[in-house]
């Protein structure tokens, strides 16, 4: 299994596209690229979990290790674990679901698409990256294309939004760098190389000033309260596919930086600092959800109801249990796939009825039952039905959240559980206003249902999301042992 | 008395130096400007030679470099001086306040 | 004889094209499309003699000038943006009177910085860069009839002539209190007294001001936007890149005793060259006015990578320059297509640009991204091996303060790149079809800017030649 | 024993048709729907039988105690050792007396669905979503781990919001499901973290062994889970507390009641399946599920259970005397008869002839199931008819529908615990328990008897009696044998489930003890409930002002129960006012204002400060030597001051 693979492919396609003639072209070309970046992830999982069952137990599999600027020990390196794989599994369904759902992008379809090929590169490149600095590179990679995406084809007020977005998250991007030069200088061995880095010894006090740059640095992709302002107004301006990306891969780049750099190169400091992370986290749950109550527009409620719901990978990484780290991944990947699917559905209602707003809205279920079907699977998705993907992650989370026996943690929990119920209230109110009650506008009457390219996009997200939501157990045992291997770092750390 | 020393040549320097300084910073006609810039030249001149004289008697640099300066601030005030006029041909004036349109 | 004149090839290739410039210049026959085409030939000619035997060590004239192999691949990418130059301001050039005496201007001043970098001792370091200087000041001037030229022109050579008053004070002084010119005598005789600090202070400010340092940077946007495009990439470029590798060698080997000193001026004057740069930038209008006061933030980033010192150091700030040659000759080339073009040189109206230039358009995008520093760009790679050198002395509070600058930073790029793929215009700047010349140079630019980064090989050579 | 494959195929079935139905029902199947759905739990009704038979009366059975049997065990979702949610599926005594109930009252409703719903447009829909709802209930009474109930009390939730939203352009209808969905899913906030709290004390999410950690005094995990946690009780406290919250969320007990009568806005059968036989019944069910640790390791608990289910009795009883809407008068009594089922539990204690009120409740579950079901198809028939509502539409249709009048009727009586009538057994049980144990709760479920008989005959004749009906167009019969069927086979049920001798079956430890029937004591139940019967006789059989009498002579209680108590109104208040107004708007506005506000107030300060700082590039060369002079002086002054301080 050649892991270069995820990224030769965008690559390719996306040169490919830069060469074609016309919007067709492109569009098949993107369209059988995504096909094939979801066929390599999925035989990527089976290989891996066959390697596995053959008694592999290297801590990444697939490795590949390249020199690249030799002076600086810059290695181009990857390699992949459970963690890993779920991310690209879940990057590669969005991606799919994001080309389908773009197809009737005229305005400058070629750019469109390079871009959309340029972005899942870079989340492909890092998750698969054990080197810091091209995990750093493909961080960075996957920042602009959504600055275009939302710039050129967005509505609303979006070259703010595109800018905020930018600037926000190179900020974010701004302080992992710096982290990454502490880790890089301050471990003593000069290198980048995650693994060898995860062996060294940081001094506590180094890692008390450092990691809350990483942590908070990639927090932001990921919506770290107070830092989530990009989220709703970026969403909310981004063309259909690009909130998809944005919310269902970039804001994982955050949540696996957070875990796969931060916790576990500094674990000393993420103890340290648990409790201001879950409280951050808690804020941003209920904060969230409670926000989201007061939107009107069908976006902001999937953009707020995002920061609620990346609150709980958060929540999972600050409890530092086994458990709550393995919520924290299943959430990531339950949450990509379900706003993906969200805004995928938004962008359908939008695209037939020209307006988000909630109020305008209704009755939708008689005119397009598909849409209106997806929109109620996505809608009991967020609330955490089960049988879906997000009870799933959220009961994880939970679950490993109430390990912690103090009365601190306990609360935070509580107060997390208690996002379940405003979730409830505000997806209900949105999707019962929008699909369900009388219909409130006559020339709704003359609207089609889904074309085949949104239902397909649809159903391959709903598949994700139910693969979840129906046996967790794979994603558990894929996801587990990386999360053991980071708690068992933290539980060996003594605390002075 | 015992002659003049290093000290009273280096004063001399230093105050040609300020000297030059202020006229350059104070004077709005370009070519006094110009003028003022020889002024610190020569000062550095001045300094050149007296390190020379008094401590380093035995090597040649200050001397050479003496006249290099010499050499140089003769081409820089001939470019100097062509520009001015192209500026004047422009402005209809060399008072350096009346050419600062690029600001900000 | 023949290998002390291959030690000074680049020079002796300089001087000549120099000398066959006057030559034409004497006939002064042939039409300007033919002596730009044979400009282009023998510069292009030059860089490639650059690169034959280039691990020429020695000195010549007793130390007076010295090479070796990384100052001679200094000099090529010198020589390769200065032919860049070239291509990119065809147009220009093309119209233009005074031909021949632009290029021998420029040569000279490319002259100039060459033995500037050779230079071994204060007289030749002295000279070179008054030769740099001096013809760069006529050449602002070349816009002949616009106002705003002459002004630039005299801003430059009244500011340069001040700013080397007060070096060559200060290099006197240093003499006085050393008794040595020569670089490689200083280290011994450098005691640290609090004149010789002052008399530093004073010979880095000529430094500084060449490379528009906060607070001696004044000149720089007054002299970039008066000037016409080519000069103030010449400037920017070329000029800033020459007086970084001087600064280097006199840095880490004359005044190697004075570590700590010129550390912590390099650390004040970084993060305000980064701020005052920044903070200006934001507010820019006029294309060249707003890329010199990037630059200018540039430079703070470049300090950040010289106070890295050692083999490091030199080599992120080498290896920054080579990324900035190609980065900002891309953004200027594009700057000057239009320019010469539609005349037009304020953000405002780049907009719309990619509805009718496409392919500018991107050009233009990605040399600011590479200014900006982000992958897979050049400028990405420059940046970051930039901070790493600076994040190797531990002083972190300079490294995040570089690393929120880049924030600001690439807030005013992407306002241009708003402006040209965002924002609607009534009427856009129109189809522009440059010569063949500005499209191979555009191209070896977005090459350069694509390869230099990503292929690794660029890093490790310099960093293998930096070890000198 | 006992094939797993039957016993999956159970609550498979009906997924199978909610599956077939939902994906394509609408375009393949059409009206065939019915059928399919209909088929498929006839199948699976069969199936239920068979393995009641099997389990009471061939192998369930070992050295005269009913066993535990997990038949199925699937490894779902592990958290971590030995904690970890599987799906399996549970055999006991409530367990298989419950899949009984759920598939045969759903059997019932799917065939009078045929009628009912006849010529819908999303007539599979339906039948999809009432396969959703029978498989997820099938589940949830199956499940062996506390966890997978959680699951599947989660589907029912839903599946009943998809149910009472059936007629979704209707906005009352929207605004039911939503509140319906939305309260109990706070409700359910209790259980989780309840399950949360207990798992956490006894390692363990299985049934079997949460019970047997949590119930053995002298197990270290019994010992953390006793000790004070917080607010001074027992963290095993808390759990259970919690646990019941989730439980009287689901089965409506006061105060978190608000959504059962507004969830009448759902067709008729689906009110009959699911809010009066099946899901209502939940928690009462996951309180029988936990009841060893509730009667042995925690009787305060079990108080809290009793008290609110007393009170819910009464207080529901009371507010169905007022209501107008037949289906809210069902509604009503649905909460006040789980409300019995809830302190017979709460009354109970653990094993053989303590555990009377244990097997009261399941046995009142059984028989309320019949006749509660009989009544809301009954009302189901009536409402097809008259094409409404209110009772003031109604009367006089004895003649127009003898056979609804006929079953109404039985399951009338049933309910008033008129002898020899399945509810008469039951409740004769009930208060029993009650009386041996509280007497202040037998008290209550005396009145409230007497109060069930009154309005219960109230309803019956008001709809069948009163005045003469007056056919406005065309009437449809009774709605012909798919309706009538169901009723007809309910009524056997509610006429004769009470001679089931429950408590050789359903105990609470699983042995069974006999009871016998103590004529004495059940003179005055059944002589209050007469007397209800006959007041309502009075005042509703033929039209009078006796009862607008007597209800201005109460006027402000009757008034006030009018409104139901203005539960709601309080609730609104709450939710709109206090967090909406109070924490959501605050939330919005801080997030946009500060939060927000702050980073975009660093972009225009960035700009001002620039805008600030312009002057210095005047444009004069010389104020520029001026600075560079001013540098090159305080940078020496900097450095020669800082070298000589060292």
């Amino acid at each position: 299994m050649n892991l270069s693979l995820l990224i030769i492919i965008p690559l390719a396609a996306a040169i490919a596209v830069l060469l074609s003639r016309n919007g067709q072209q492109v569009k098949w070309i993107s369209f059988l690229s995504s096909i094939a970046q979801l066929g390599l992830s999925l035989f990527l999982l089976s290989a891996f979990m066959s390697e596995r069952a053959n008694g592999n137990v290297s801590q990444m599999l697939f490795e590949q290790r390249y020199s690249w600027f030799a002076p600086l020990n810059i290695e181009y390196y990857i390699g992949v674990d459970g963690i890993s794989i779920s991310m690209i599994l879940l990057t590669a369904f969005v991606v799919l679901a994001g080309v389908l759902m773009s197809w009737n992008i005229e305005k400058m379809t070629k750019e469109f698409y390079f871009l959309l090929l340029l972005l899942s590169l870079g989340a492909y490149g890092f998750f698969i990256s054990l080197d810091l600095f091209t995990l750093f590179f493909f961080l960075e990679i996957a920042v602009i294309p959504k600055y275009l995406l939302i710039g050129i084809w967005g509505s609303g007020n979006k070259e703010y939004s595109a800018n905020k977005l930018a600037l926000m998250l190179m900020g974010g991007s701004a302080l992992v760098l710096v982290g990454i030069f502490a880790v890089y200088f301050m471990s003593g061995i000069h290198s980048f190389d995650l693994l060898k880095l995860s062996e060294a010894h940081i001094a506590i006090d180094v890692q008390k000033i450092f990691f809350p740059m990483l942590f908070v640095g990639f927090g932001v992709f990921t919506a770290i309260f107070p830092f989530h302002t990009w989220v709703p107004d970026g969403h909310s301006s981004a063309p259909t596919a690009g909130s998809m990306f944005l919310a269902g891969i970039s804001m994982k780049l955050g949540g696996y930086g957070c875990l796969r750099v931060a916790t576990y190169l500094m674990p000393e400091a993420a103890k340290e600092y648990a409790p201001i992370i879950i409280i951050l986290a808690s804020i941003a749950i209920l904060y969230g959800a409670f926000a989201t109550m007061m939107q009107k527009d069908l976006k902001y409620i999937n953009a707020y109801s995002s920061v609620s719901h990346c609150g709980f990978v958060l929540l999972g990484i600050g409890m530092l249990t086994k458990t709550s780290i393995e919520g924290a991944v299943m959430q990531m990947v339950s949450h990509g796939l379900m706003t993906a699917l969200f805004f995928a559905v938004i962008g359908m209602i939008y695209e037939r009825t020209h307006t988000r707003k909630v109020e305008e809205l209704g009755g939708l279920l008689k005119i397009m039952p598909f849409v209106c079907s997806v929109l109620f699977i996505v809608g009991l998705c967020s609330l955490g039905l089960p049988g879906f993907s997000g009870f799933v992650a959220e009961m994880t989370v939970f679950m490993g959240s109430w390990q912690n026996p103090e009365m601190f943690y306990r609360i935070a929990t509580i107060a997390a559980c208690m996002s379940i119920v405003v979730t409830a209230v505000y997806i209900l109110r949105a999707v019962g206003k929008t699909a369900m009650g009388p219909i409130t506008n006559e020339h709704f009457l003359n609207l089609k249902d889904a074309a085949w390219n949104e239902r397909l996009a649809a159903i391959v997200l709903v598949l994700g999301i139910v693969a979840i939501g129906i046996a967790p157990f794979w994603l558990s045992d894929l996801v587990s042992p990386g999360a053991e291997l980071i708690v068992n770092k933290i539980a060996g750390v003594i605390i002075y | 008395m015992t002659g003049i020393g290093l000290t009273h040549i280096l004063f001399v320097s230093i105050s040609l130096f300020f000297i030059g300084v202020y006229g350059f910073l104070t004077r709005r006609n370009m070519i006094m400007m110009l003028m003022s810039i020889e002024l610190i030249l020569n000062s550095v001149n001045l300094n050149f030679i007296a390190f020379n004289k008094y401590l380093w008697a035995n090597k040649m640099d200050g001397l050479f470099f003496t006249i290099f300066i010499i050499a140089i601030a003769a081409a820089e005030a001939a470019v100097a001086i062509a520009i001015i006029i192209n500026l004047y041909r422009s402005h209809r004036s060399i008072d350096v306040e009346d050419a600062s349109d690029l600001k900000f | 004889m023949i290998n002390e004149l291959l030690l000074m090839k680049s020079e002796l290739a300089v001087t000549a094209v120099i000398f066959i410039l006057l030559f034409i210049k004497i006939s002064d026959t042939t039409s300007n499309e033919t002596v730009l085409k044979i400009v282009n030939a023998l510069l292009l000619l030059n860089v490639a003699f650059g690169f034959c035997c280039m691990d020429t060590t020695g000195e010549l004239f007793s130390g007076m000038f010295k090479t070796n192999a990384l100052m001679s691949f200094e000099k090529n990418m010198l020589n390769i943006g200065t032919l860049l130059i070239s291509l990119l301001s065809y147009e220009w050039l093309r119209n233009h009177r005074h031909l021949p005496e632009f290029f021998v201007l420029m040569l000279s001043s490319l002259l100039g910085m060459f033995f500037m970098i050779s230079s071994g001792n204060f007289l030749i370091f002295y000279l070179g860069l008054e030769l740099s200087t001096i013809p760069v000041a006529a050449l602002c001037n070349f816009d002949m009839e616009k106002k705003q030229s002459s002004e630039a022109a005299m801003k430059m050579i009244m500011s340069s002539a001040f700013s080397s008053g007060i070096l060559l004070f200060g290099i006197s002084m240093m003499y006085g209190t050393t008794g040595t010119l020569s670089f490689a005598e200083l280290p011994m005789l450098l005691t640290g007294s609090p004149l010789q600090v002052f008399s530093f202070i004073l010979l880095f400010t000529g430094f500084a001001f060449k490379l528009s340092v906060v607070p001696f940077h004044l000149w720089t946007a007054d002299v970039y936007e008066g000037s016409p495009v080519a000069v103030t990439s010449f400037l920017s470029v070329i000029s800033k890149g020459s007086i970084v590798f001087i600064f280097l060698t006199t840095l880490y080997n004359a005044f190697a005793p004075m570590g700590e000193v010129w550390y912590n001026l390099i650390f004040l004057l970084s993060v305000a060259t980064m701020i005052v740069g920044n903070l200006f930038a934001l507010r820019q209008q006029n294309m060249k006015r707003f890329l010199a006061f990037s630059s200018i933030a540039q430079v703070g980033f470049i300090l950040i990578g010289i106070s890295g010192g050692g083999q490091n150091g030199t080599a992120s700030s080498v290896y920054f320059m080579l990324v900035y040659i190609f980065s900002n000759l891309g953004a200027f080339g594009a700057v000057q297509l239009i320019s010469s073009f539609s005349g037009k040189e304020t953000i405002d109206s780049y907009k719309g640009l990619y509805q009718t230039n496409p392919l500018l358009s991107w050009v233009l995008t990605i040399s600011l991204f590479s200014l900006a520093g982000i992958p897979p760009t050049a400028g990405f790679f420059g940046k970051f091996f930039l901070l790493a050198s600076g994040a190797e002395k531990g002083n972190y509070i300079l490294i995040t303060i570089a690393a929120l600058n880049m924030i600001v930073s690439l807030y005013y790029y992407l306002r241009v790149v708003r402006a040209i793929f965002m924002e609607k215009n009534e009427q856009p700047v129109a189809a522009i079809q440059g010569s063949i010349y500005e499209k191979a140079g555009l191209l070896i630019c977005v090459a350069g800017i694509i390869a230099v980064g990503l292929y690794s090989h660029f890093y490790e050579y310099i960093y293998a030649l930096s070890a000198f | 024993m006992f094939d797993k494959l039957t016993l999956s195929l159970i609550p498979l079935l009906p997924l199978l048709s909610f599956l077939l139905l939902g994906l394509f029902g609408r375009k393949v199947f059409k009206n065939f729907s019915g059928i399919i759905g209909t088929g498929a739990l006839l199948a699976s009704a069969g199936l239920s039988i068979m393995t009641a038979y099997n389990y009471f009366f061939v192998s369930g059975k070992v050295d005269g105690v009913y066993q535990k049997i997990t038949a199925l065990k699937i490894s779902w979702l592990e958290f971590s050792p030995g904690v970890s949610i599987d799906i399996g599926i549970l055999l006991d005594p409530i367990s298989v007396m419950m899949l009984v109930v759920v598939t045969f009252v759903s059997l019932m409703v799917h065939i009078y669905s045929l009628g009912y719903m006849k010529g819908e447009e999303r007539f599979s829909t339906y039948y999809a979503f009432l396969g959703l709802f029978t498989f997820s209930m099938l589940g949830l009474v199956m499940s062996s781990n506390i966890f997978q109930i959680y699951i599947f009390w989660e589907l029912v939730g839903v599946s009943s919001f998809l149910l009472i939203g059936y007629y979704f352009d209707k906005p009352s209808a929207v605004a039911a499901a939503k509140k319906a969905f939305i309260v109990t899913r706070f409700a359910d906030l209790g259980f989780l973290i309840g399950i949360l709290v207990l798992s956490f004390n006894a390692h363990t999410l299985d049934f079997e062994t949460l019970i047997q950690r949590l119930t053995d005094p002298n197990s270290e995990y019994m010992r953390s889970a006793i000790a004070p946690a917080f607010l001074g009780f027992s963290s095993l406290t808390w759990g259970l507390v919690l646990v019941f919250i989730g439980g009287a969320g689901k089965s409506a007990m006061f105060p978190l009641h608000i959504w059962l009568p507004d969830a009448m806005e759902g067709p008729t059968p689906v009110s009959a399946l699911i809010h009066a036989a099946t899901m209502v019944v939940a928690g009462v069910f996951l309180v029988g599920r936990l009841f060893p640790i509730f009667a042995i390791s925690c009787p305060g608990a079990l108080e809290l259970v009793a008290y609110t289910g007393a009170l819910s009795a009464l207080f529901a009883a009371i507010i169905a005397c007022t209501q107008t809407d037949i289906k809210r008068v069902l509604a009503y009594s649905t909460m006040s008869q789980i409300g019995y089922m809830m302190f017979a539990l709460g009354v109970s204690g653990y094993g053989n002839e303590d555990g009377l009120g244990y097997m009261a409740s399941m046995f009142h579950l059984f028989t309320h199931a019949m006749f509660k079901a009989l009544l809301f198809l009954g009302a189901g028939a009536v409402i097809h008819f008259v094409h409404s509502n209110e009772m003031n539409d109604m009367g006089g249709l004895r003649k127009h529908m003898p056979i609804t009048h006929i079953t109404f009727l039985i399951a009338c009586l049933a309910i008033a615990g008129v002898p020899p009538l399945a509810g008469f057994f039951s409740k004769e049980e009930i208060l029993l328990a009650a009386f041996h144990h509280n007497k202040l709760i037998y008290g209550i479920a005396l009145i409230t008897s007497g109060i069930t008989a009154f309005y219960m005959f109230r309803l019956y004749f008001n709809i069948f009696w009163s005045k003469e009906f007056h056919s406005h167009g065309e009437h449809h019969g009774e709605g012909g044998l798919v309706m009538m069927l169901p009723l007809i086979l309910l009524s056997l049920g509610a006429a004769f489930a009470g001679f089931i001798p429950f408590s050789q079956l359903v105990t609470s430890d699983g042995k069974p003890f006999e009871t016998v029937l103590h004529l004495g004591f059940s003179v005055a139940p059944v002589l209050l409930g007469l007397a209800g019967i006959f007041i309502a006789l009075r005042f509703y059989k033929t039209q009078n002002d006796l009862s607008e009498k007597i209800s201005s002579s109460l006027s402000g209680f009757y008034k006030s129960a009018y409104h139901k108590f203005y539960i709601d109104e309080v609730y609104l208040f709450i939710t709109h006012k206090v967090i909406f107004n109070l924490i959501g708007k605050p939330a919005a506005w801080f997030d946009k204002t500060i939060v927000d506000g702050f980073i975009n107030r660093l972009g225009s300060s960035s700009e001002k400060v620039s805008d600030e700082i312009k002057t210095l590039q005047s444009g004069q060369v010389q104020q520029y030597a001026a600075y560079f002079l001013a540098g090159a002086i305080g940078l020496g002054i900097i450095f020669i001051y800082v070298l000589t301080l060292k």
